[in-house]
This record gives structure tokens, C-alpha cells and sequence, in this order.
């Protein structure tokens, strides 16, 4: 019988004890963002999808070795080149230029092996979180297109 | 009869249009409520403070296409929230919301807003069994077991209230109370020294009766789904939300009314309907705070409770009440 | 101290002539316990039994009370066979891993099942058979378990084309 | 025609009078549609829903009978309890509803039809042909003196028929937990 | 007699409450279920109660009488829709039928 | 044992738990045979988002399969990808500098820590109390920040690398990691006086959900729902690998056999991986975070390689055998919450169903994880 009326006691005890946390809760400030009115600015080091760099030109400083593609586990990246004769130092020199570089970013995992595999720093993380699409063609990147965008 | 007929049918009308209104207003203040209390804003973007937040979302609700799903039993489907919503509707029409603010005073309406109380497990059950889900089913006969063994102490303690008053009339269970917080039910007095007792054990059980948190056995949404209203859709679902609701303020007016001294004012000053709507609405904030706050029982750990802790506490407290009243 | 007590009781099972060391890497190895370097391997045991033995094997495991921690197969295409791999462990800080494998042929891939000694065992060899076709004789529900109701492929084994 | 209280010019229809009278026929339709549920539906579970509306019209002639009290009663005990016990045996018993309910036979349909009938024609000639002696009253029949009564007067009923609810709890209790292993 | 003011008369009443018997009646002859004729049997018993209460407006000198057995009536109704229902439920987990032909067996 | 379910017309009824429900977390789906609200028999349908890790892991590289293990168990990744680095740094011999070990040990606890809160917000949230949820929310967002600061991803994170790290962490981590523990001591208190000690919560979990220790063996349980049935287990201390042999913890271990058992073995272990975190950002060596000694193209000696490390779900093991390729010829993911999962269709039968969907929740499943 005392048993019967402790657990009661002790019950209710628990109860108003919760009661009072939530209470405190109450008055705390708010501390969610109000996503699409507010934006957090993602940190240094946020994986988003890839971009080029540019040189001082506003060229791509991209290569074309196809290391990145390669290194992708998922297959996401695809690159083209055409071989150009450029002069360099009174030479005619045969060199390849990037002429595509698609981003499949549907079957991208933002794993991040391509800026690691690539040796001439010639890629970089976006910062772009807010990327949401009813169309899957909206995530077809042209990376050149976007570079020649940014660089007007 | 004659007068009251047309009264009656006014005050239903009005009724009306207080619950839907409370319904939509408390969902608002519900889900300002619980944001607070998680700490984020709550709805804040329609209107100021988000306050066109409930006429929007009732807008959406009737839009909506009314789904009955396939084998179910079409008429108790249809009917079921309609019985849902119409007796808490029907019981507002005999609360007093202050000495001339009633839309029929009965002699018994105490007993009435218990009688068309119990008409809302039916229409659970109705709801449960017409979807045809076995989700519902489970879920309303949960809730009704709930509500019939919860109606027991709840009748008992409001028998208590009644003994000391000697009426079922709810004016006069309120002027019993009027001339300050020490005259109110809740306090102890010389006939029923348990009263705050019989206070929490009323609190609970209407809790319970109102299928609210942490008694929502029928809608435990991690278990059953959505419980009883898991195939509802569009306006169904939103008279269900209405029935909840106005059955919510049905329960804490009768609180009020036979434990805090209905419109009286604490101090024995200027009684009128602002004290009784304050008092009411503070039962409902602390029926949101319960909500947001403790996890659900079990189904046999709530049968438990009425009938172990609950009905043995408020039987004892009955046969105190009349002994004391012998006595003294 | 439990590694020496099981190696015994698993090498009671071996015939005292069978070869307890390991041929060349690569190639198919006899049947008999193995120790091996916790370092390098990961583990420490590692018995290789006929599927007939499977089951006493799994018995004297299970009697040293090891844990089992998974079933799993590997496809030898090239020598035609499959091998069926149970890993199992121990709770206390004698710590032991030991590793049981038979070899089946591809073409009739039937191993006793060890659901009747460890229950756990259920869902591995479901899912083993799910993956490489093997078949465990005795199991109470070899349906598969993470592939669709109706599957009829074996997508580990190394013939297999998407 | 009873020489009961009739009254005897007839109330126009939006005075308060005759809206009573609107609303009583409406709840007598209701009575009778929910009986007539009641006795035919096909499904069980149908026609505990006819006997809840039935019970809602019955309890509203007793308010017009001038019983607040027993309609109440009527609604908390019938409704509330009695309905709700009857459709939980349906569930518990009858899970499947495509089991017909109709006749039991080809006969007992008009059989039953033709006893009601008799039934029905029999009492309501009766009621015809009676002529009731009215008496005047000697209270007005209110909730408190009803309680009264029940205490003092009918004591020895009102004690008997609390000993047959607990007999029957009981006996519920041990019918119900007979089957149950668990 | 306008048709408004026939809730002031007793023969209403009792017109009713016979149809209400007579559709009892119905449903217990031809309800196949256990159940079904629990139904019907509390159809009856509101019947019976609506002529008490109905005399005890128009006719009983004592208007409480009346509303009194009517109060009986609901308890004895409560008690019999309970007992009978535990005894269906019992019969349901023996027969697995409530079909009142499937229980022949119970006769004798 | 799950045999299959019959159904005896009349009796029983088969209630479809999933694989939409709100109570099993993603797609899973358990069939239970019902006697009204009791269980009589259940079995467990998985499969809804098998994704066949273990074949892709045989036609890629093995740090082209580094992303892979994230996916596995979206809570406590770094965990799984932990046990993949440890064990080709230790078949291929890779010695891994000290510095990197600590970042790892501490990142992997932090990632711990936010399984386990968001384990327990769920938890609450499918006894039906939600404000839990958000608190514990809350601070998860903490450690998330801290990682996504390291790491550069939320989820995700694919973060170790054979021989090291993706990249060193700063004094930024460090102090807000510093900030972030005696914040956290306090939301354990605030949970235990607001959940564990609730009188409600208390009911729903004494005694529900029984798991003996032999059960537990027999069926492979590792992790808290081990050592809640009062087994001592924990890789960490068992098999210690990386620098766990450093740091002074304790295993909680409860021997109530019950769900409260496992869920208080994880409230426990929330302050247990705080005074890891603590005791290795009071450690942290300098140094370098990449071993110098690494092959470009890993290849694996021919052979057949295990590691098991203590992820936040208990022992998850990785098996590789190799053919000396530079991938795998066979690689087996052993999950720990697939052994849990698998007690589940024995332990609930007799329950009643929300009793049955409250031991659910306290073995934390990860559905992923179990589908792989």
C-alpha cells in the first residue's frame, strides 16, 4: 500500500519536473533559421558541387588530363578537349584545350575525389546549397558555360 | 419548451461559430505553443504572427477532394465526423460563459454535456470501423475503451462537485463558488477536504476524454498511423480536428465551471465572461504544455491508471464527501 | 587462451594427416586450421572444413560460446567453386576471432544451414543465398531476403551481368 | 379521438408552438428511420448506427414528454453505453460483414412481416379504442423529485436493481474472460 | 388537429411506440444473428419505455412514476445488453458463429 | 526463428507494419500475424532500399568505394569509413600518423555523439513525446556544424583517407569542440530529469522487450543492445584498434535485459564519448595528418583481411578479399544493425504492438544500414 501511493507521488514528481523544463524552454530565444527568408553562409570547407578555376586570363585552368574523371566513382564528369596549335615562345606547339566539361550532378555524391586527384588545382567546391529542381536537366552542369558566366 | 426552441437553434448557431473558430484559433496557439516550447517560431509567415495561418489552412481542407476509400462503409464513413462534431457543438449550448451569457440553462446540464460526451466514442468507433483499416479499427476501439473507463471517475468526481452543491444546474454550481478564489471548488472545504484531488483526477480524465496527449491512444501516430482518422481527408478530417477541439473547451469550461468558480473573479470583484474565458483559456495552455511535453502511455498503462489509481481515489473521495455532508 | 583450446577442438576434426598449412596464395587450400597473424589479418583462426563437417564445426563454436558476427560467400570462378565464410567472436576480452569456410562446387551449391545452432544465422544464409545461390539444406524460409520476392539472379557471383 | 390534452387551435408554423412541433416531427421521422435501420440493415454494424439514431429521437420525446432528466439518461445510458457495448461485440464477434444478415429464411421475412403487423395493427387499435382517465397531478416530475422518490418510495427496487447491475458486471467478467487464455 | 401540435397528444405516442414494437417484433423473427436480435429486443424495450413515459405525461397523477421505470428499464437494459453480449462473445469463441442456425447444438 | 505465417482464418489478422509507417524509420516493413492488439508472430520483409554496396565495392577502386561507406548509415558514417581505412592501412601496412588517429578518434566520437542524439530525440518521438526531439536536434546541429567546419559535408562526410586525413582540423574545431562539451553535460542532464526520469517513459520501457545475453550471442546483437542485456562488449576495449587504447572510458553496461537497459547504455555512452572527446582534444599531438610512405594506386596483398571497429550501432565489421588487384575480389559489409534487427521477429512475439514498435525504436535501427 505505500508502495502504491510513493509510486504515485514519485510519478507526479517526475511529471511536474518535465513540466518545469519545458516551461524554461518556453522563454528560451528561438533558434532555427527561417530557411528560405534567411541563409547561413556555408563553412570554408563545404563540399557543393564543382567548378572551374580560372587563370588571370579567365581561361579554365583545366588541362584536360582526365584524372578527375577518372578518380569519379560515380562517372559523373565527362570532358572533352580539342588539340589547338598555339604559339609559345615562337613555337608551334600543339596543346589541348578543354572544349567541355559536364557535371552529371544528378549521380554526383560530392565525395570530393576529383578536387583531390586533380593536380593542377584546376577545380574547386561551390558553395551552393540551395539547389532544388523539378527538371533533371537543371542539373546537367556545363561547367565552361558557368565559368564564362561568372567571368562577365 | 415554446421560447427556448428558437433560443436553442440561435445559441446552436452561434456554438457553431465559436467552436470552429476556437478550433481554428487553438491549432494556431497550439502550434505557436509547441514551437516555443521546441524553441523555433511556428507558423509566422500568413498574416501577422502568422494569425491567417487557421483560415488558409480551413480553405485548403475544404478544397480538398473527399476520399473514401475503396470497401469502406461508405455511410458510417460520411457520418462519422458529422457525429463527431455536432453534440460538443450541442453541449455549448447550456455552458454558462457568464450569469446572462447562456444560451439555455437546464436544471440538468451538467448531466447534459456528459450525455452528448459520450455520444463521441460512438462516433469514433464509427470512423474506425468505416475506413475499413485495420489501423482504425485498432485505434477506435482503443479510444473508446479509453473513453468509457475514463467517464467513470470523471462522473464520479463531477458527482462529488455536485453533492456539495446540491445541483446540477451549472449557474448554480457557479454561484456556489462566486465571492472569491477561497469560496472555488478547488480549494478543500469542511464537507470535501480532497477537493484539489478531485480537481487533478478531473483534470486527467478530461485529458483523457478529449483523447489528448498523453492519452491519444486512438491517433498514436507512431503506432496506428493516424489512428481512427488515418483515411480521413479534406473536411472529414478537418471536422474530426474541429470535434477535438471544441471538445477541448468543452472540457476545460466544465473545469472551470466546477472547480474554479466559472466567470467568478478571483478577488470577488467585477465577475463577467473575461474571467471565465481567461480561465478556460489557461486550462487549454496548460493542456497544449502536457502535450508537448511527456511522451504517450501505454493502452494498458492508461486503463491502469482509471481503474487502479483513478476510480479507487475518487469512490474514496465520494464516500468522504458524503460522509463529511452527514456529519456536518 | 581460448584460441589454443579451439584450435584443438577444431583440429579434432581434421584427420591427423592433413596438411594444417597453407599451399601457395591463390591457390585452393586443404582442409585444416590455420593461425593467423591478428595483425595482419584481422583474425585469428581460420578453419577450412568439408561442408559435411560444417556442422560439428559450428558446434564446437558454439559450445566455446563465440558470438556469430556474419555469413557471407565468395565466388572462386575460376576454380569452379563457391566458398561460404562464417565469422565468429566473442563477448568476453579472450578475444579470438575465428573464421570457418567450405568450399562447394558452382554447380551444386548446397551447404548445410546453422539455424538450428544459431538462430541468428537465419538472414545471413537468406542472404547469402540471395547473393550467390547457395543453397542451405534444412533452412526453415529460404526466400530472398534483400533482393525482390521474385528474384531468380545471383548478383555476387562473378558471371553475373547487370 | 382522446380527450387527452389536446389543444385546440392550431399553431402557426414560424411561431415558437409550431416550430416544437416542427422539430417533434422531425424527431419522431428520426425514430422511426433509425428503428426501421435498426430492424432491416443488411449490416450489423448499420444497424447499431440505426438504433443510436433511434435512441437520439426516442431521448428527444422524452424531452418533449417533459423528462429532461430521463432524456439524458437516455442518451448517457442507450447511447453511451448500451450502443457502444453492442457495436464492440459486433467487432469482436462478426469481424467478417460480406456474411449476410438478411432473413434467416424464405419464409421468415413475410412471417415476421405479418406477426409485426398484427402486432403493430393490434396495439395501435387498442390505443384507439381506450379511453385514458386523466388525473391531475400531484408534482411536477423534476429531476430532484425523481431522486426522492428513488430513495424513499422505491428504495427496495432502486437497491434490487443496483444488485442485478453487479451481478451482471460479474457475470459479464467471468462469460467474457472464460474463452481468454491469456 | 393541426399536424404541429401532435406532440401534445397522447395517441402520437403510443401510435409510435407500436411501430417501434412492431419493427422489434420484425427484427426478431427475422434477424439471423444473435446480435441482430439483441438489437431488435432494445428497439422493443424503447418501445415499452416510450408508453410509460408517454402516460405518465398525459395520464399518471404522479409524473415521476413513469420516468422512474424508465429509469429501471435502462438499467435492466444495460444489465441485459451486457450479459448478452459477454454470452455472445462466449458462444462467437466456441461456435465461431453468432448464425443462430450454425447453434443448433445448443438446443438441449 | 521466423518461419513463415500462416494465416488461420478467423483467429489472427496480418497487420502490414511498412514499409510506410512512422515507426520504422525509412522503408522497413514487418509483417505481424495479430490476436488484437498482441503480436503472435512477426517477420521482417528488408530489401526496400538495398542498393547492392558490397558488388560496387567489387568494380571500384578502394578510394573510389570511400564514399560508399557513408552511405551506409547516414547517422554515424564516419564510423563505417573508419573500419575501411583501418583495414587497408592494415593490410597494406600503412602506418598512420598520431595525429591523425586522434582527429579520427574524436570526430568519429562526435559523430557517435550525434547518432546518439538523434537516436533519442526519434526515440521519444515514437513514444509520442516531441519536444525531446528538438532539443536533442539542437545540439546535434552543434556537432554538425563542427563537422561540416572539418569535413566540408553534413551527412556525408567521406573525411578519412588511407593514411590520414582529407585535411587538418583548425583552432576553430578545437575551441568549439571545447565550448560544445560542458554545453552538451548539461543537455544530458536536461534528458535525464526530462525523459529518463519521466514516470510515463519509465512505464513504457521496464521491462519491455526481454533480449538475454545467450539470445544476444545467438543471434550476433552487438552494441548497446549487448551491452544492455549485460554483456561487456565493445570493440573499442575488446579489440582496441586506433588510439582507443589511450583514452580512460568506461563501457556502460546494464543488465536489465530490458529496452530502458539499452536506452540508458546509450545516455551513458553519450557521456562516456564526451570524456573521449575531451581527453583527445586535451591530447591532440602535432605533427602531420597524412602518412608519408603511401602508394598512389592501393593495392592489397592477396589474401583475406577483417576489421571491426564500434560504430554507434554497434560492431561493424569489414571484410575484403583480395586478389592483389586494386580492388577488391569479394567485399562483405557486416552491419551491426542487421544482427539487431534479426532478434526483433523472436523477441516481439507475445508483445503488444506499441510495445512492440517501443523495442523497435531502442535497438536504433538505420534501414539503409541493414539493406546495404
Amino acid at each position: 500500500m505505500g508502495g502504491y501511493f510513493s509510486d504515485i507521488f514519485n510519478g507526479s514528481k517526475s511529471l511536474l519536473i518535465g513540466m518545469g523544463i519545458t516551461f524554461r524552454e518556453f522563454f528560451k530565444p528561438i533558434v532555427t533559421v527561417q530557411y528560405p527568408y534567411q541563409t547561413i553562409k556555408m563553412s570554408a570547407r563545404f563540399r557543393g558541387h564543382i567548378e572551374l578555376i580560372a587563370d588571370e586570363e579567365g581561361k579554365p585552368k583545366c588541362v584536360s588530363c582526365g584524372m578527375c574523371e577518372r578518380a569519379c566513382p560515380s562517372g559523373c564528369i565527362t570532358l572533352g578537349s580539342v588539340s589547338v596549335e598555339i604559339e609559345v615562345d615562337g613555337k608551334m606547339k600543339k596543346k589541348k584545350v578543354l572544349s567541355k566539361y559536364d557535371l552529371d550532378f544528378t549521380k554526383c555524391s560530392l565525395c570530393g575525389q576529383c578536387v583531390e586527384n586533380c593536380n593542377f588545382g584546376a577545380i574547386e567546391f561551390s558553395k551552393e546549397y540551395n539547389l532544388a529542381s523539378s527538371n533533371k536537366e537543371d542539373f546537367h552542369f556545363n561547367l565552361l558555360k558557368r565559368l564564362e558566366e561568372r567571368n562577365v | 419548451m415554446s421560447l427556448t426552441v428558437l433560443n436553442v437553434i440561435v445559441a446552436v448557431v452561434i456554438a457553431i461559430g465559436f467552436a470552429a473558430l476556437n478550433a481554428a484559433y487553438l491549432v494556431w496557439a497550439e502550434r505557436r505553443g509547441a514551437a516555443r516550447i521546441q524553441r523555433r517560431p511556428g507558423p509566422n509567415i500568413n498574416g501577422p504572427f502568422g494569425l491567417l495561418q487557421p483560415p488558409l489552412d480551413g480553405i485548403k481542407l475544404m478544397t480538398k477532394q473527399i476520399m473514401i476509400p475503396g470497401g469502406a462503409d461508405k455511410i458510417l464513413f460520411m457520418v462519422a465526423p458529422v457525429l463527431a462534431m455536432a453534440p460538443a457543438i450541442l453541449s455549448f449550448v447550456t455552458i454558462p460563459f457568464s450569469e446572462t451569457i447562456v444560451a439555455h440553462n437546464m436544471d440538468i446540464g451538467l448531466l447534459m454535456i456528459f450525455a452528448f460526451a459520450s455520444m463521441g466514442a460512438l462516433a469514433v468507433l464509427f470512423a474506425g470501423w468505416g475506413s475499413r483499416n485495420k489501423y482504425s479499427v485498432m485505434a477506435s476501439v482503443r479510444a473508446v475503451s479509453q473513453n468509457v473507463s475514463y467517464e467513470i471517475p470523471m462522473l464520479i468526481t463531477a458527482i462529488t462537485v455536485v453533492m456539495i452543491t446540491g445541483s446540477m444546474d451549472l449557474k448554480v454550481i457557479t454561484n456556489a463558488q462566486a465571492g472569491g478564489f477561497w469560496h472555488w471548488n478547488i480549494f478543500p472545504s469542511l464537507h470535501s477536504p480532497l477537493m484539489p484531488l478531485s480537481f487533478i483526477l478531473f483534470f486527467i480524465c478530461s485529458l483523457a476524454e478529449t483523447n489528448r496527449a498523453p492519452f491519444d491512444l486512438g491517433e498514436a501516430e507512431s503506432e496506428l498511423v493516424a489512428g481512427f482518422h488515418t483515411e480521413y481527408g479534406s473536411m472529414g478530417f478537418g471536422l474530426f480536428f474541429m470535434g477535438e477541439y471544441a471538445n477541448i473547451v468543452i472540457g476545460a469550461s466544465l473545469t472551470t465551471i466546477l472547480f474554479l468558480g466559472g466567470w467568478d473573479c478571483p478577488f470577488g470583484l467585477f465577475p463577467g465572461v473575461w474571467w471565465f474565458l481567461l480561465k478556460i483559456y489557461l486550462l487549454i495552455a496548460t493542456f497544449i504544455w502536457i502535450r508537448w511535453t511527456f511522451p504517450r502511455t501505454t493502452i494498458y498503462g492508461l486503463l491502469n491508471l482509471s481503474w487502479k489509481i483513478l476510480i479507487p481515489l475518487s469512490l474514496f473521495n465520494l464516500l468522504l464527501t458524503a460522509g463529511l455532508l452527514k456529519v456536518f | 587462451m581460448i584460441q589454443e583450446t579451439t584450435r584443438e577442438a577444431l583440429q579434432s576434426l581434421f584427420a591427423e594427416s592433413a596438411p594444417a598449412v597453407e599451399v601457395e596464395a591463390g591457390a585452393p587450400r586443404g582442409n585444416g586450421v590455420i593461425t593467423r597473424d591478428y595483425n595482419a589479418h584481422g583474425y585469428h583462426l581460420d578453419a577450412q572444413v568439408a561442408a559435411d563437417q560444417l556442422v560439428a564445426a559450428v558446434e564446437i563454436i558454439d559450445q566455446a560460446g563465440f558470438f556469430i558476427e556474419s555469413i557471407t560467400g565468395v565466388d572462386w570462378i575460376k576454380e569452379n567453386q563457391l566458398e561460404v565464410i562464417y565469422d565468429f567472436s566473442r563477448y568476453d576480452f579472450d578475444t579470438c576471432r575465428v573464421v570457418i569456410r567450405t568450399r562447394v562446387p558452382r554447380d551444386q551449391p548446397i551447404v548445410p544451414t546453422i539455424t538450428t545452432i544459431y538462430a541468428g544465422a537465419n538472414w545471413h544464409e537468406r542472404e547469402t543465398h540471395d547473393f550467390f545461390g547457395i543453397k542451405f539444406a534444412g533452412h526453415p524460409h529460404l526466400i530472398p531476403l534483400l533482393l525482390p520476392e521474385d528474384a531468380d539472379f545471383h548478383p555476387l557471383l562473378k558471371d553475373f551481368k547487370a | 379521438m382522446n380527450p387527452s390534452m389536446a389543444i385546440t387551435e392550431a399553431p402557426g408554423l414560424f411561431t415558437a408552438d409550431g416550430l416544437t412541433g416542427l422539430i417533434f416531427l422531425i424527431m419522431m421521422a428520426v425514430t422511426l428511420i433509425g428503428g426501421l435501420i435498426a430492424c432491416c440493415a443488411e449490416r450489423l454494424v448499420r444497424a447499431v448506427a440505426g438504433l443510436m439514431v433511434c435512441f437520439i429521437g426516442v431521448a428527444a420525446l422524452y424531452y418533449f414528454l417533459n423528462s429532461p432528466f430521463v432524456a439524458m439518461m437516455q442518451m448517457l445510458i442507450y447511447v453511451g453505453a448500451v450502443c457502444i457495448t453492442i457495436a464492440f461485440a459486433i467487432m469482436l464477434a462478426a469481424p467478417e460483414e460480406s456474411k449476410k444478415n438478411g432473413p434467416a429464411g424464405p419464409l421468415s421475412g413475410p412471417l415476421g412481416f405479418i406477426t409485426a403487423g398484427i402486432v403493430t395493427f393490434g396495439l395501435i387499435v387498442m390505443a384507439l379504442r381506450t379511453q385514458f382517465p386523466i388525473l391531475p397531478k400531484v408534482n411536477q416530475g423534476t429531476a430532484k423529485e425523481i431522486g426522492i422518490q428513488l430513495l424513499t418510495q422505491y428504495s427496495m427496487v432502486f437497491e434490487l436493481i443496483s444488485i442485478v447491475l453487479l451481478i451482471a458486471i460479474i457475470g459479464a467478467l467471468v462469460l467474457a474472460r472464460a474463452g481468454r487464455s491469456k | 388537429m393541426s399536424i404541429l401540435a401532435l406532440y401534445n397528444n397522447l395517441n402520437t405516442f403510443l401510435y409510435l411506440a407500436a411501430l417501434l414494437f412492431g419493427m422489434g417484433i420484425y427484427g426478431l423473427v427475422t434477424r439471423r444473428t444473435l446480435i441482430g436480435m439483441l438489437i431488435s429486443a432494445e428497439l422493443i424495450l424503447a418501445a415499452a419505455s416510450i408508453n410509460f413515459m408517454a402516460f405518465n405525461r398525459f395520464t399518471a397523477p404522479d409524473p415521476t412514476v413513469g420516468q422512474i421505470f424508465t429509469l429501471f428499464i435502462m438499467a435492466i437494459a444495460a444489465a441485459e445488453a451486457a450479459i448478452g453480449l459477454s454470452i455472445v462473445l462466449a458462444v462467437y469463441r466456441n461456435y465461431k458463429s453468432i448464425d443462430t442456425e450454425d447453434l443448433v447444438e445448443l438446443q438441449g | 526463428m521466423s518461419a513463415p505465417i500462416q494465416l488461420q482464418p478467423g483467429e489472427t489478422f496480418i497487420l502490414n507494419v511498412g514499409p510506410q509507417h512512422p515507426a520504422t524509420h525509412g522503408v522497413l516493413r514487418v509483417k505481424m500475424e495479430m490476436d488484437g492488439e498482441y503480436i503472435v508472430k512477426a517477420e521482417t520483409v528488408l530489401g526496400y532500399v538495398h542498393r547492392m554496396h558490397e558488388k560496387m565495392g567489387e568494380n571500384r577502386t578502394y578510394a573510389q568505394y570511400l564514399p560508399n561507406l557513408s552511405r551506409l548509415d547516414y547517422l554515424g558514417a564516419l564510423g563505417y569509413t573508419h573500419g575501411h581505412v583501418l583495414l587497408i592501412e592494415r593490410a597494406a601496412g600503412i602506418e598512420v600518423p598520431e595525429r591523425a588517429e586522434y582527429i579520427r578518434a574524436i570526430t568519429v566520437e562526435l559523430n557517435r555523439l550525434a547518432s546518439h542524439l538523434f537516436w533519442f530525440g526519434c526515440y521519444v518521438m515514437d513514444l509520442g513525446g516531441f519536444s525531446p526531439l528538438m532539443y536533442a536536434l539542437e545540439d546535434r546541429e552543434y556537432i554538425l556544424d563542427m563537422l561540416e567546419a572539418v569535413t566540408g559535408a553534413r551527412l556525408t562526410y567521406c573525411y578519412y583517407r588511407f593514411g590520414g586525413l582529407y585535411n587538418d582540423v583548425d583552432d576553430d574545431f578545437i575551441e568549439a569542440a571545447n565550448r560544445f562539451i560542458p554545453r552538451m553535460r548539461k543537455s544530458l542532464k536536461k534528458y535525464a530529469a526530462l525523459v529518463t526520469g519521466n514516470i510515463i517513459f519509465q512505464k513504457r520501457l521496464e521491462g519491455i522487450g526481454h533480449i538475454s545475453a545467450e539470445m544476444c550471442r545467438k543471434y550476433g546483437a552487438t552494441g548497446a543492445v549487448a551491452r544492455g542485456s549485460g554483456i561487456d562488449f565493445d570493440v573499442r576495449k575488446n579489440e582496441p584498434y586506433s588510439v582507443y587504447p589511450e583514452f580512460d572510458f568506461d563501457i556502460p553496461v546494464y543488465h536489465e535485459c530490458d529496452s530502458m537497459a539499452r536506452f540508458k547504455v546509450r545516455m551513458d555512452e553519450m557521456e562516456q564519448s564526451l570524456r573521449i572527446i575531451e581527453q583527445g582534444l586535451a591530447k591532440l599531438p602535432g605533427g602531420p595528418i597524412m602518412a608519408e610512405k603511401k602508394p598512389k594506386n592501393i593495392k592489397l596483398p592477396v589474401g583475406d583481411f577483417y576489421q571491426a571497429v564500434e560504430t554507434a550501432r554497434g560492431s561493424f565489421g569489414i571484410r575484403i578479399v583480395s586478389d592483389g588487384d586494386k580492388n577488391a575480389y569479394r567485399l562483405k559489409l557486416r552491419s551491426p544493425t542487421y544482427s539487431n534487427m534479426h532478434l526483433f521477429d523472436e523477441a516481439c512475439e507475445g508483445m503488444m504492438i506499441m510495445d512492440a514498435l517501443a523495442f523497435m525504436g531502442s535497438l536504433d535501427l538505420v534501414i539503409p544500414e541493414i539493406d546495404r
